[in-house]
């Protein structure tokens, strides 16, 4: 992973506060745990089926039955709990969920997330992002700032089919920490060697810049 | 990582319970009613209750203490023939009662804990059970709009939790505190025994600790929890 | 119990054929279980979240956690299981439920049923009765002919509110066995000791007596 | 009283199941998906199916067989990525494959075993996903009505089994197996192992038997069962 990415890894980790339950989107959002402290009271959510998971597993000492939704062998720790996908799904559109991470091919300055589908190229199904990105008390996106071809992910309006709308309330690029806000994106923080300006010409959409000395992460 | 403890005091659960509040009660008969926190509201006296329960418990027992000491505005219920009390409260008009079918008022809750907003049924569209309900035509079928049910409280009994609020039930005690344990905005949960994490190993859980808000220990059990000598 | 209402019973029990899932209704359908043989294979299904209900028990050796849906202590036999009453309702509406017996106040040669609710004098709910009438896949009702006035209870129309519409095929009573067809209530047998010109007038809607034998009971 | 002996071989247990056959298939990735049924179900080759599953498994692995077998007319899933076989045969027209929210899938099954006709939810109700799909309003918002599913025919993996067909799942392979066991005009479970009744308590039992019509015992499990090297 390159230093920039790392930096969004550990910064998007201090958005888990203790006591949260949180699901964490299969890809980048997963690597967040490896950023919080051992006895840190979290529980994480995996939507196949388990709440408290526990660290990842070598094959070798891996139980076949015990997956998260990536397929990744995880483990458990005292206190979790398997269930079946009714359940996991009722936690998650009940409300019980108070955060999750997810990636994005776009967002938009009113929180529009698309994340599931690119017609003609890309559609295997939306699993369960949807209940993710419109039931989480709070959803958070991390994704790289712009796509492979340099085109911006941050955008006035998708141009995807939409996961859900409006759901979107913060977003941990490699380049910075965006808010949405009344108003549309809104900088928080950079990312070391970033600059406001870097961050607005690889921004697809009005981002407002704060006139005060901007955190860097 | 590590869970929380969310283990508490009887009186602090119950002492976020405000005047007006929406409680659901688990429990079918005796087997899985919160006894001990039902007692805990009759002492700290909140009112204008709505209950939602299966059954009114009997005249003396459970709810009813609620219904005498005049904190119960309106029972959401299955059947309350056990209770001559509660019917006599009801034919006076002196509490509001609300009839279900047994298991609509399971799937009720059931959809509320699920997040969903209705379920659409067949049950009960030819009963008088059916009056003011919303009905929708599907496939040329006539079916009611049967609505989620949520509560700002539910009361639960467990036979075993662990302080993060992971629970297991006895017996026929399961009854309607599955459902109501993922249908509230605070959950409280009494339990016969509460271990340290690890107690309930991730197979025996029944209700995930994700759902569960307060978890509170029971001592010796009260003569209401016993066996019914009739 | 009278000597009739036991023969009664006794029939009744032989609605039940191997390999069934039935609810009793609480009351004398419950009593049927008496007639049946030890080893014989039957599910019984009890609404508060039982398959598989054993024997009652005194208070002495009873579990305060096990009752069946009339409140009395029962117990488990190998192979029992507990759920929770939305599983329990899960299985009578989905149709797992291949008879039922219950009690009536009124029965209709249409076969309506009314058994929850005397407007004005007893009001306490359905409980399960609806699901139960509406959706085992056979409903048998078990009831004395006549009221305690001496009013009949098998009517041309229910007067009293409906439980579920045309949903009961049979009727044990402890005058006679009639069955419910297109064309209304049809006299299948006679209890020990009656005629039929007495179930005929103990019946407050026409009924079909058979020219040939009539069997008793 | 005692309970029956659903238990039967695998091959008579499949053989009930006829061309153009519903089938509901369990699994979530490798855990939980009855690989042996669906081998079975690949051998006596039945024609026209349409599969409810929550994934396409991976190419060459489970109901991948029966697609490339070409066995598959229509899948119902949420997630298909994982199978580039299944995704090209889709893009070729050659399956037709409707897609699920995972959970609202979940639900949708769990209502065809609940004995209800639908559910009215907001989730996707501003995606694709509600092409077509008939809306309610309810108290001024506007709802999807999410139809009850149900099949032909379920196939089950289950960890531990009795004869009368309870069933007891391990870790992560619960997912869609307790939903579909319950919403199947004939339920299939496979065991790993098989024990006699009372090998399962009341309290572990997780599908009760009476949603299940026949039990069939797993001898050696399949390479298809075990981890997936990567």
């Amino acid at each position: 992973m390159s230093d920039a990415r790392s930096r969004m890894v550990a910064r998007a980790a201090r958005e888990i506060r203790p006591g949260m339950v949180v699901n964490l989107g299969i890809g980048l959002p997963t690597k967040v745990v490896n950023h919080l402290p051992a006895d840190f009271p979290v529980c994480l959510h995996s939507e196949n089926g388990l709440t408290g998971i526990g660290p990842t597993l070598p094959d070798e000492t891996a139980d076949r039955n015990l997956i998260d939704a990536g397929g990744a062998y995880v483990s458990t720790i005292p206190g979790s709990a398997f269930f079946d996908s009714v359940v996991s799904f009722s936690l998650v559109r009940s409300g019980r969920l108070d955060l999750t991470l997810l990636g994005a091919f776009e967002v938009a300055g009113n929180g529009d997330l698309a994340n599931w589908k690119i017609p003609g190229k890309f559609s295997p199904g939306a699993g369960g992002a949807i209940e993710l990105a419109q039931k989480a008390r709070r959803v958070v996106v991390m994704t790289t700032h712009v796509d492979r071809k340099g085109n911006p992910k941050l955008l006035a309006a998708c141009s995807l089919p939409l996961t859900a709308r409006g759901c979107v309330v913060r977003i941990y690029t490699d380049m910075a920490v965006v808010d949405i806000t009344e108003a549309g994106f809104a900088l928080c923080e950079l990312a070391e060697g970033v600059s406001a300006a870097d961050v607005r010409a690889a921004t697809g959409a009005p981002i407002a810049i704060p006139d005060t000395a901007i955190p860097t992460f | 990582m590590r869970l929380s403890d969310k283990s508490t005091t009887i009186e602090a659960a119950i002492a976020g319970i405000a005047d007006g509040a929406t409680v659901m009660v688990g429990g079918f008969g005796v087997p899985g009613t919160p006894f001990a926190l039902i007692q805990e509201l009759r002492r700290q006296g909140q009112k204008d209750l709505t209950l939602i329960k299966n059954d009114a418990n009997e005249a003396g027992m459970g709810i009813d203490h609620l219904i005498a000491g005049g904190q119960v505005r309106k029972l959401i219920v299955t059947h309350i023939g056990l209770n001559p009390h509660a019917v006599a409260r009801m034919n006076n008009a002196e509490i509001e009662v609300e009839f279900c079918a047994q298991g609509i008022l399971a799937e009720r809750i059931r959809a509320g804990g699920a997040g969903l907003q209705a379920i659409l049924t067949d049950i009960g569209v030819d009963t008088d059970l059916a009056q003011g309900k919303q009905v929708v035509e599907m496939n040329g079928r006539r079916l009611l709009v049967e609505t989620a049910l949520r509560a700002d409280v539910a009361l639960i009994h467990a036979a075993r939790a662990d302080p993060f609020g992971n629970l297991a039930y006895a017996a026929t005690a399961r009854n309607f505190n599955v459902a109501m344990a993922m249908a509230a905005a605070r959950v409280i949960a009494e339990a016969e025994t509460l271990g340290p994490l690890g107690t309930l190993s991730a197979e025996a859980v029944e209700t995930p600790g994700a759902f569960v808000d307060h978890v509170v220990a029971l001592g010796a059990l009260s003569e209401e929890y016993g066996i019914v000598r009739r």
